[in-house]
């Protein structure tokens, strides 16, 4: 089938954050975006896990957006200001999409 | 202090107290029991819905009087003014760094709810009268400290700290726990007696026994804290959260007593005053100052001073409370 | 008339209603408070169990008669031609599409299980007895009105519409809360007042707060779809949403006046055809109608079809019963 | 016999029953029924917090006699000794691999918390009174028929068997529902009556109501396993399901005896006996023996002997327990 | 340690389309597929969250898929058919995998 | 912006192994990872989902990694050893990483 070349942006980071950080990204310009539930892990900042957890403070999501790669910069720029002095991580991965018109 | 010994002896083989110590001991002795999440987060809503209820019926039923206004306005004067307290006493006592100091200091100036909870439920079953409008002190406890925790990052070099946006001051005077506690006490205040009867065999009747859970999910949680981050609990640090608590307490009584609250009243305010926060404080620290170390005040609040509250701090500001005002 | 008001006033200050109110308040200001999606979910399971059980009691109490299949079958005709004159208005109303308004339709066939317990609650406490087999005809209202919506897309040409495969007739009839609702009525009415007495306090007595905690999370899904998607509330449809369920409540009327029922069963027959999906038939339609707006039909039904019932509807149903049977 | 059948008929119509049925029946039709994974471990949680504090305050009241130290020891060695009948029965009857089998057989010793509980529930409304003391005996029960297993394995050529290592050896003896088992059983203890007395109105009477619910999900469960693994219930298999919880009453009727519980005692020891582990085991047993298959087992278990005991068993094993001591 | 190259395919649909998507790759030859929560998101349809929601009309899945490259066209055309007329994303991302047997 | 080329290592495990991959992946060198719930899927041991479940046996978990390229043998040596005789997909991508000296 047809597909596109797009990239996957996934931004792990805590969930206090996560407004900040879509708001963030609708100002780069992102059309869209997908946020997966996070059980629990480790980093420098020590090993966490949501069970029983009340409390926002220690959770975190992860944050999935998928676009065009000319887009790319505005949105690891509109994301690191967001992410900068907090936890979590930033990756991006090469893609294909179908259906290219809605990135 | 006889009646102080046994109180506290009572308390502690108290079903709540025990189940505490049972999630605590689960979790250091590494058992994978755990409660989820969402159940957690399900029991914890039951607790405020229901504490707040209470709260309003108990206004609607013995009306309001200026101290309702005079105890709020103390309420966020404490508030505000005991981080400054915690926050010069950890700087003299240990070496914490100004930010971490700060985060600190803001949980220590809010309240636990849970312990307000637990105290209420020890006041019930001696049969000591309290104000129900404590309840909505206690919410408007909640947010002050935050800002003055906030002021003495700024003041020490505005820096290291984002500072308060206008997003965050919503998030924080609108968080979950605010909203659903002044709202359930608005529906109590509204429905009164009448309201109470027709969900008391939810609200009333089974709150115990949900407390005993929601107390064996704190204790998972605490004991977690302590296995992973015990290890910021330096004797001085450890001190420090056995401390402040008996000087918020002791500010909460001077408060109350001047107030002329009721015995069960001053109980509370020492309770207010001596218990730190859990649940909104924590959050806002990790987005206003996301350098400061969350394990230690996740460890500090929840592994110090809620189970010294709980088990010995309770009993003690009921008896002395009830000494003073001699209720 | 005086009746009307009187008990439309005691309604509003209820605290089931002040609930629902509390997290509509809470969603539009924007606070973090929220229920998880599990423990809604879990709320919901008892409220069907719950009341599906008690009307099999009932049943099971008070025996039945030939009235049981013919309030099945009517409730199975008014699900099946309300949609119809749904769509009709809807046409004539609004600027809606076709497809739209077919989607639109369903919700309003169909039935919001909801209201109805909202209803039960408030005619036990005015001790207004009702049939208990009205859950069973609740349970045949829910899916009749998809399909009347399925061919009106399908006759105002096929293209747009994946119509009714096998595999979605099953999920309809088959949903959760259909057979959690008849799989528990089944239960209720085999083992009658005796299961009843084994499981009241469980279903009876906690009930009502239950249904608070699960109104303040309707409130708060309700408020944030105000929020998002009040946009599509242009007068017409919002005139819509609240016309609409008198004439449901007129048509549920009329049939439960020719059946003979009694005032509570009357009430609860034009609750049910004056109330909207909101569980089954969106989920029906994003199978078959993906390209109809989600935004329409779940704002209508639960922002403002919802809320009207809630506050308004039923007093004014309860108070219509009552006049013209006479109870 | 006669009481016999009508016991049978009297636990069938039951509610409890019923909401079994309902969840393998919804399955079965492949309705969409679901409770949610952290709903139903809230159940979970509850129902052990609630039976095992319970136990306490009965052994609190009652004390304890040398028969406590007997009765743990007995229920180790059945525990322990039931796989090794399970395991030659199984290699007897059916096709299985040793690894199967001997995963099997595990579950066969270990008991079903769930079948404890339903058996109590009927204990007590025919007012059958039970050492408080079973709970401990269950808990002590749940991990020696999972070192039996692993010693059959490795007896066989180790080269299938991870074999037992110290973590999983502590995942074992500390998983969630021993430890909170045992801890209510402790606290229960520890508070007694005075303690029941602040939560039964959460433990004691919404108990039954709350297991239905729990049973309904057990019935979505197992009618889930029943449709995707019921291909390997082949007629030995199945023989097998219903003929080892017969075997596992009668060692435990015999033990029973030998001890000289109370009528009750002896039925909660035959259900332990009979009963086959659905929780830990499990879990056990992807961890040590993951090669072995584990629809077999949990279809087996959960599928096949839980409903044969929740209905027929534990009529059975009360009616024979009443006619050998006289109760 | 020997790795093979395959294709990670990533499918954000409707909670209520999960089943007919499973069965359509079943019939595409797929063997095995993971099925991840999703908490919230938003596109051209909106912005959404699964807080509080007890209707499964607005929550959504992400079904992951890993097969050898030759059978990606089938995949996606099965996929393609259901997702179709419903909103949703996918994606595909080269990928290398441990114990290549199983796919 | 500045991104640094890394491995995105996606271990899809039964959950009562969780604790036993990542005490294996910290002996790995590892520095963080990632745990997503997972709620269902299929392979060749059959389908499952994890509604209603009450053990955790029938659960799984997906760990996420992040790691510089130079670290990915020691990794996947040391996940192998605990995913060898179980079942689980192991997944390798390559990505792009903000901030690479977190890895
Ligand atoms: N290398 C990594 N791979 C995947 N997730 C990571 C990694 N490092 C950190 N994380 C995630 O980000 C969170 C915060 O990491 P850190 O900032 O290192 O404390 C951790 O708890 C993990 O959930
Ligand atoms: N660019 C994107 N990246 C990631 N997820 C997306 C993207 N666009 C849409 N989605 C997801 O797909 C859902 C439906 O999107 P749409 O069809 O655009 O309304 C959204 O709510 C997101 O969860
Ligand atoms: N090709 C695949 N793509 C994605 N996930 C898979 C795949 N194969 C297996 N899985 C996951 O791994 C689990 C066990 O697979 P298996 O070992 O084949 O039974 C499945 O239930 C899926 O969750
Ligand atoms: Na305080
Ligand atoms: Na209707
Ligand atoms: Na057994």
């Amino acid at each position: 089938m047809q597909t596109h070349k797009a990239k996957r942006v996934e931004i792990t980071i805590e969930a206090v954050m996560q407004s900040r950080l879509t708001d963030a990204l609708k100002k780069a310009g992102v059309t869209g975006y997908t946020v997966l539930p996070v059980l629990g892990g480790s980093g420098r900042s020590g090993e966490w896990s949501r069970a029983g957890q009340v409390s926002r403070a220690s959770g975190m999501v992860q944050v999935i957006c998928i676009i065009r790669p000319e887009r790319l910069d505005g949105l690891l720029e509109g994301a690191f200001a967001v992410v900068e002095r907090h936890i979590g991580v930033v990756s991006v991965t090469d893609c294909d999409v179908l259906r290219a018109e809605r990135f | 202090m006889e009646n102080l010994f046994s109180l506290a002896a009572d308390n502690l083989v108290s079903p709540i107290i025990l189940s505490f110590v049972l999630g605590v001991a689960a979790s250091l002795a590494r058992s994978d029991l755990s409660i989820p999440e969402a159940a957690a987060k399900a029991l914890s809503i039951y607790l405020l819905f229901a504490i707040g209820f209470k709260g309003g019926v108990s206004v609607a039923a013995h009306g309001i009087d200026a101290r309702l206004g005079l105890a709020l306005l103390a309420g966020i004067i404490l508030s505000a003014a005991l981080p400054l307290v915690a926050f010069a006493l950890l700087r003299l006592m240990t070496a914490m760094s100004r930010l971490d100091a700060a985060a600190v200091a803001a949980h220590y100036g809010s309240i636990s709810i849970v312990t307000f909870v637990a105290a209420t439920s020890v006041l019930e079953s001696r049969g000591i009268a309290a104000e129900g409008y404590m309840v909505a002190v206690a919410a408007a406890m909640e947010a002050p400290a935050i800002l003055s925790a906030l002021w003495l990052v700024a003041r020490g070099g505005g820096g290291d700290s984002k500072g308060m946006d206008g997003a965050l001051m919503r998030e924080i005077m609108l968080n979950g726990s605010i909203v659903l506690l002044v709202g359930a006490f608005l529906i109590g205040w509204a429905t009164g007696e009448e309201g109470l009867a027709e969900i008391s065999s939810f609200i009333v009747s089974p709150f115990k026994g949900v407390l005993c859970l929601f107390l064996l999910d704190m204790g998972l949680v605490a004991g977690r804290g302590l296995r992973q981050g015990g290890g910021i609990l330096t004797p001085s640090v450890l001190a420090f959260g056995v401390l402040m608590p008996l000087i918020g307490a002791a500010a909460g009584l001077a408060t109350a007593l001047a107030l002329g609250l009721t015995p069960g009243g001053v109980t509370l305010m020492m309770v207010l005053s001596a218990s730190a926060s859990y649940i909104a404080v924590p959050a806002a620290m990790r987005v206003a100052l996301p350098e400061a170390n969350p394990s230690l005040y996740l460890t500090l609040s929840l592994g110090v001073t809620f189970p010294f509250n709980l088990t010995l701090g309770i009993p003690l500001y009921v008896a002395v409370a009830q000494a003073l005002t001699g209720g």
